[in-house]
């Protein structure tokens, strides 16, 4: 098992937004969580990386504890983080952004060649201002800025946040491929049922910050089983 | 309250007829919002007529809370005009907005920490009323707080501060209430009550302009709804259409168009 | 008192003096270019340490003369006492302050992150202890470690000032390869651009602000290293430097490099020009008018009037 | 206080007075000021008109802190030029006074003083705040223009650096200010030792409760509000620049009064009033006392006088040292100053009794000192007690 999280509270401020948060994603998968606007996706995400501390509950990964360390600890086990809103370092070119997301000490210049390999468009933008790029283009670089750090772990948050569709489409393929060639396992959070349906092995349905449903197999690809926790 | 002695004020433009015979309070006419590359606003014409609750929904960035940052004033639009109550507010800062009639609950609470629940909202208040002490009353009252008037604001639940900044942003007595996701984080009880509130400030003639995820909420409050997406306005109509669009279900669903 | 610099030191003002001759007698205005030149270097020296810290960290050290004093006692103190050479003497100056000030921010800074005005305050009452240390320890004054290179022929000038001139160059150049060309500037960077989201990409934003004070805090110690020759060594000669740091950080702006260096050049020229027609008074005023109207103007500083002309060019293309 | 002794009145005022916005609300309190002011007005019967006339110092101080408190502690804005004002004020009236001469020359001399280092605050406040200078900043361009006028008033020793008769005179200063008087010729009071200081005991009386009465109306809420959160305020339809820019006005000509006070009490004026070191004075003696304090601020500058006055008779190498400890650690362990902290022990032990007290003191002390130590990396965590931060909140 990779990733185990048991009775996960958490929230900003005392205000409670996770409520007794449990599952558990396991070496290579893609796993969903699905669910609207609001419901806690994004804390959710943010805990797990270590960006929030939780108010009780245990996160474990690959057997150890992760519980109360900070997000750059979590970085050098090889969890790499994609943060939602194309959250880019904007006035760092393309080429600094991926820099900052090398795992610290690491250096593989190999990485750099199969992010471009995935995303050719950053390595023509190298030298380029990363808030000049489109919002498909930060999303890209979201993700390949998580990619040179090596991960076994991704943790992506709404890749489709902002991008046209068409994009969407590109960038949901991409993520596949990487697990697929890398054998990285992806937690992603999403609301966008063609990204959902087209990546996930399993889903966690959320509501309200609680886990309200596990959609696995076919089912996923019923699209009546995942509209409940997703339409307005 | 006084109102806005604008030597520039302009005659409100003709806007799209709305579908209804009540005036139109609010509008923006092209207005549009860039940082940097990104596009936020984009080309929006939208208008609130008077007494009306709207409710803003659309998916995460979709550029909601920009949309009332430019109305608020806080943000400047890149191009565009909004017009409130016939008055042109590209001239005026965010507290001429203010005392113009426009009234705003923050999206994460905005109080004053170290103050009580009462000195929060003898803040505003001071502002309106002479008489502070009957208003105050039937304010703390009506949010609830009365029990809890002399604890520092800062001792509150999370629940209690949101309504909290309802309350001091209704001592106001606005014409035109801004609400952005107000029943963020809430139970479900408190979520009632919230709605309960608006519903009964809307019974008075308050307009509202409401941005909310909580879709059960919205389908309790309102009227009219507006769907956003990638800074433009996708749909727009009474609640029960929306929700069986076909189009909105496919933007909120990411399927390609 | 040999200056350390060796036989270059004897030759420096001889060639500096030979270039100069040469421009005077093409035309260019070599009096007026010098004086400018020379406020530019004290006006970006002075600031350079203020602005790292300021700009990457948020945070006003209102100690940052008393880290100019103490680089400054270090490079007098190393030579006088302990005969070092200059040039290690003055390494020994940026690089002790540059440790006291990661002492001080791992004991004190770090614990008002977030209350500016107090870790002004609490700055503010450290630099005082500072002065007043540093005047019961080694009395009113220390002996000069005199200048080295003499005048330039020719001209009133001294050779060591002009020197100061390029090493204020090199200074902000290293600074500006530094942010900008190592794993540790970038890193630096995206901590101040966004904290969050470096933390989850594996930089250890604490020890980078630890680092990054210690920077700053050493090119301070390196100003008062550089003024040593030059300056009388008093304790409370770190408030020689004040005005001129904090205007610049104030019209500078926000990007700390791009707006220390403009802000030196345009302060820079002002000041040349009106301290030396009209004083040292009024040098400051005119500094004090800039930064009043740049503030008024322009919200961002000379940074932000910067990044809008290059927004419009890239609009053009 | 007799004529307040008919209790309607005396409600009526206290109500204007009272509020939540100061701490010290209560009969009680007000009876121990009356005590604290019967001590103070009896003072020179006690120690003579000269310890008097020297002591009043500190009451003029009084009026600079209380302004220094109005514009930081109230309204959250650090200003480091309260002493610019009082400079300006104090060289405006050595000016004014000295060229026109005569006890109607000194009393043309305190208005103009005064609106001189008015309308001073006023056009630096416009600048600022109308340009949208905020937190830091302020604090920054404050400073500079203070340690300007320092330079400008050190660089005019020359003859020609004169307005009227009256020389600058550089370092020197400006001699020969007369002892504070008011009146016209054949008509007027001069005042001194224990006048003197009954005069200003009473404008600090005055100031204070004023500024009591400003600090609980309609204007206090305002400023308040914005220390608490500017954006909010604003969007209630305040109009955040305007407040702010009065207030300032205001502690400037407040500043003012206390640098024409300063400039005859000491009969004259350099500037030494200018410089680095004067000018963080103020906000020691608000820091000490409590910035969100009138009282706390008059405490404050008291009890910092008097101990500056004693190492400077004792120990004046350590007196800059002690100032420098003093705000330290005040912001580091106790950042509302010591009123406010006097007035939690004062509550809790009413609520709780001394053992309790004691008991919670050793908590926090405990905090503290784990807190400080883990800061230079020494974990001595206790599981038993709670984090410093809980303590703290408490």
């Amino acid at each position: 098992m990779t990733l185990e999280i048991s009775g996960l509270n958490a929230g900003y401020d005392g205000t409670p937004i996770l409520r007794d948060v449990s599952f558990n994603v396991g070496d290579g998968e893609i796993v969903g969580i699905v669910g609207r606007n609001g419901v806690g996706k994004t804390t959710l995400l943010k805990t797990i990386m270590g960006l929030l501390d939780p108010e009780s509950g245990s996160i474990q990964y690959n057997g150890e504890e992760l519980t109360g360390k900070a997000a750059n600890e979590h970085a050098r086990r090889s969890i790499g983080y994609v943060p939602q809103g194309r959250d880019v370092f904007p006035t760092l070119t393309v080429r600094e952004n991926l820099l900052v997301g090398e795992t610290v000490g690491g250096d593989d210049e190999t990485r750099y060649e199969q992010v471009y390999d995935y995303f050719p468009i950053l390595e023509e933008r190298a030298g380029q201002d990363a808030g000049t790029l489109s919002g498909g283009q930060q999303q890209m670089l979201a993700i390949a800025r998580a990619l040179v750090g090596g991960p076994d772990l991704l943790l992506v948050d709404e890749p489709s946040e902002g991008v046209q569709p068409s994009i969407v489409q590109s960038i949901t393929e991409d993520l596949e491929e990487i697990n697929d060639e890398f054998g990285t396992t992806i937690l992603f959070v999403e609301q966008n049922l063609s990204v959902i349906q087209g990546l996930a092995d399993r889903c966690y349905a959320i509501d309200r910050g609680t886990i309200v449903d596990e959609i696995t197999g076919d089912a996923v690809s019923d699209q009546e089983n995942l509209e409940e926790y997703l339409v307005v | 309250m006084s109102t806005p002695q604008d030597p520039n004020v302009r005659e409100q433009p003709a806007v799209a007829a709305t579908g209804s015979n009540r005036e139109t309070i609010l509008s923006t006419k092209g207005l549009t919002k860039k940082f940097g590359g990104l596009t936020a606003v984009d080309n929006v014409d939208f208008s609130v007529d008077e007494g009306e609750l709207r409710c803003l929904i659309g998916p995460n960035g979709a550029g909601k809370s920009t949309l009332l940052e430019l109305i608020t004033g806080q943000l400047t639009p890149t191009d565009g005009e909004i017009y409130f109550d016939g008055t042109d507010l590209g001239e005026l800062e965010p507290h001429e907005r203010m005392d113009a009639g426009i009234s705003v609950k923050f999206q994460s609470p905005h109080i004053y920490e170290s103050l009580t629940v009462e000195q929060n909202l003898h803040v505003p208040l001071q502002r309106t009323s002479r008489d502070i002490e009957p208003v105050m009353e039937r304010t703390l009252d009506r949010i609830a707080l009365t029990e809890k008037a002399d604890e520092p604001a800062s001792d509150l639940s999370h629940g209690e501060k949101q309504r909290l900044e309802i309350g001091m942003a209704i001592t106001l007595d606005p014409k035109f209430m801004i609400l952005d996701e107000p029943v963020a984080g809430m139970s479900i009880d408190e979520t009632g009550d919230i709605a309960d509130l608006i519903q009964s400030l809307h019974d008075d003639g308050m307009t509202f302009l409401v941005v909310e995820h909580d879709m059960e909420f919205v389908r309790k409050i309102s009227e009219r709804v507006t769907v956003l997406s990638q800074g433009s306005i996708l749909e727009q109509g009474p609640i029960e259409e929306i929700e069986n669009d076909e189009q909105v279900r496919r933007i909120y669903l990411g399927e390609n168009a | 008192m040999t200056s350390g610099f060796g036989a270059t030191g004897a030759l420096t003002p001889l060639i500096i003096g030979d270039f100069l001759g040469f421009l005077d007698s093409i035309g260019v205005p070599v009096v007026q270019l010098l004086q400018i030149a020379d406020n530019f270097a004290f006006i970006t020296l002075a600031a350079i340490g203020l602005t790292v810290i300021f700009g990457m960290m948020g945070v006003i050290n209102l100690a940052h003369g008393e880290f100019i004093m103490m680089g400054a006692y270090i490079t007098t103190l190393s030579v006088n006492v302990a005969s070092l050479p200059l040039p290690v003497a003055m390494l020994l100056g940026a690089l002790g302050t540059a440790a006291f000030g990661a002492v001080i921010e791992r004991t004190i800074v770090r614990r008002l992150y977030g209350r500016l005005l107090d870790s002004m305050i609490v700055t503010f009452g450290l630099g005082l202890i500072l002065t007043q240390g540093t005047r019961i320890i080694f009395g009113n004054t220390l002996q000069s470690i005199g200048t080295p290179f003499g005048e330039v022929p020719g001209y009133t000038y001294s050779g060591y000032r002009v020197l100061l001139m390029f090493v204020a160059i090199a200074v902000l150049s290293a600074a500006y390869l530094v942010f900008t060309r190592t794993e540790f500037g970038i890193r630096a960077r995206a901590t101040i651009q966004d904290a969050e989201t470096a933390r989850a990409m594996g930089v250890d934003t604490d020890r980078m602000y630890t680092t990054t004070f210690a920077i700053g805090s050493g090119l301070a110690g390196l100003t008062g290293a550089l003024y040593a020759p030059s300056a009388t060594i008093v304790p409370g000669m770190g408030q020689a430097f004040l005005v001129e740091s904090f205007v610049t950080v104030v019209t500078g702006g926000s990007t700390v490099l791009l707006g220390t260096t403009l802000a030196g050049g345009v302060l820079g020229t002002i000041d040349a020009i009106f301290s030396n027609l009209y004083g040292n008074f009024f040098g400051q005023l005119a500094l004090l008018l800039t930064a009043i109207i740049v503030i008024r103007l322009l919200p961002d500083g000379l940074t932000g009037l910067a990044y809008r002309i290059r927004d419009k060019l890239g609009e053009r293309q | 206080m007799t004529e307040l002794s008919l209790p309607s009145r005396f409600d009526g005022i206290a109500e204007k007075l009272n509020g939540p916005n100061t701490l010290g609300n209560s009969r009680a309190f007000w009876i121990a000021f009356a005590v604290g002011m019967f001590v103070m007005v009896a003072y020179p019967f006690a120690r003579g008109s000269y310890a008097a006339g020297q002591t009043s110092l500190f009451l003029v101080y009084g009026l600079l802190a209380l302004s220094l408190s109005l514009i930081w502690g109230y309204t959250g804005i650090l200003s480091f030029g309260q002493v610019a004002f009082f400079g300006i004020a104090g060289y405006t009236y050595a000016i004014v006074s000295l060229n026109l001469g005569g006890v109607f020359g000194q009393t043309v001399a305190l208005p103009i003083a005064i609106a001189v280092s008015t309308l001073s605050a006023f056009v630096l406040g416009y600048f600022m705040f109308y340009g949208g200078v905020q937190n830091v900043y302020v604090a920054i361009l404050t400073l500079v223009v203070t340690l300007v006028l320092e330079t400008f008033m050190a660089q005019t020793a020359g003859s020609e650096w004169a307005v009227g008769s009256v020389k600058l005179g550089g370092f020197n200063g400006i001699p020969g200010i007369r002892n504070f008087a008011l009146g016209v010729e054949g008509a007027s009071i001069s005042l001194s030792g224990s006048g003197f200081y009954w005069f200003v005991l009473a404008l600090l009386l005055g100031a204070y409760l004023g500024g009591r009465a400003l600090v609980n109306s309609k204007y206090g809420y305002a400023l308040v509000a914005i220390r608490e959160d500017a954006e909010r305020t604003a969007m209630f339809g305040y109009n955040v620049k305007r407040v702010k820019l009065a207030i300032f006005t205001f502690s400037g000509a407040l500043a003012g009064l206390s640098g024409v006070l300063y400039s005859t009490w000491g009969n004259y004026m350099d500037p030494s009033v200018f410089t680095i070191t004067f000018a963080t004075i103020p906000i020691v003696w608000v820091t000490l006392g409590g910035r969100e304090s009138l009282l706390g601020a008059i405490v404050g500058t008291i009890i910092i006088e008097r101990l500056r006055l004693w190492f400077s008779v004792n120990a004046s190498e350590f007196a800059i040292v002690f100032v420098g400890v003093i705000l330290m650690t005040v912001v580091l362990v106790l950042p509302r100053g010591i009123l406010p902290g006097i007035r939690q022990i004062y509550l809790f032990l009413n609520e709780n009794g001394p053992r309790a007290a004691v008991d919670h003191g050793q908590t926090v002390i405990k905090a503290r000192i784990r807190e400080a130590l883990q800061t230079v990396g020494i974990d001595a965590s206790d599981p038993d007690t709670p984090s410093s931060s809980e303590v703290v909140r408490e």
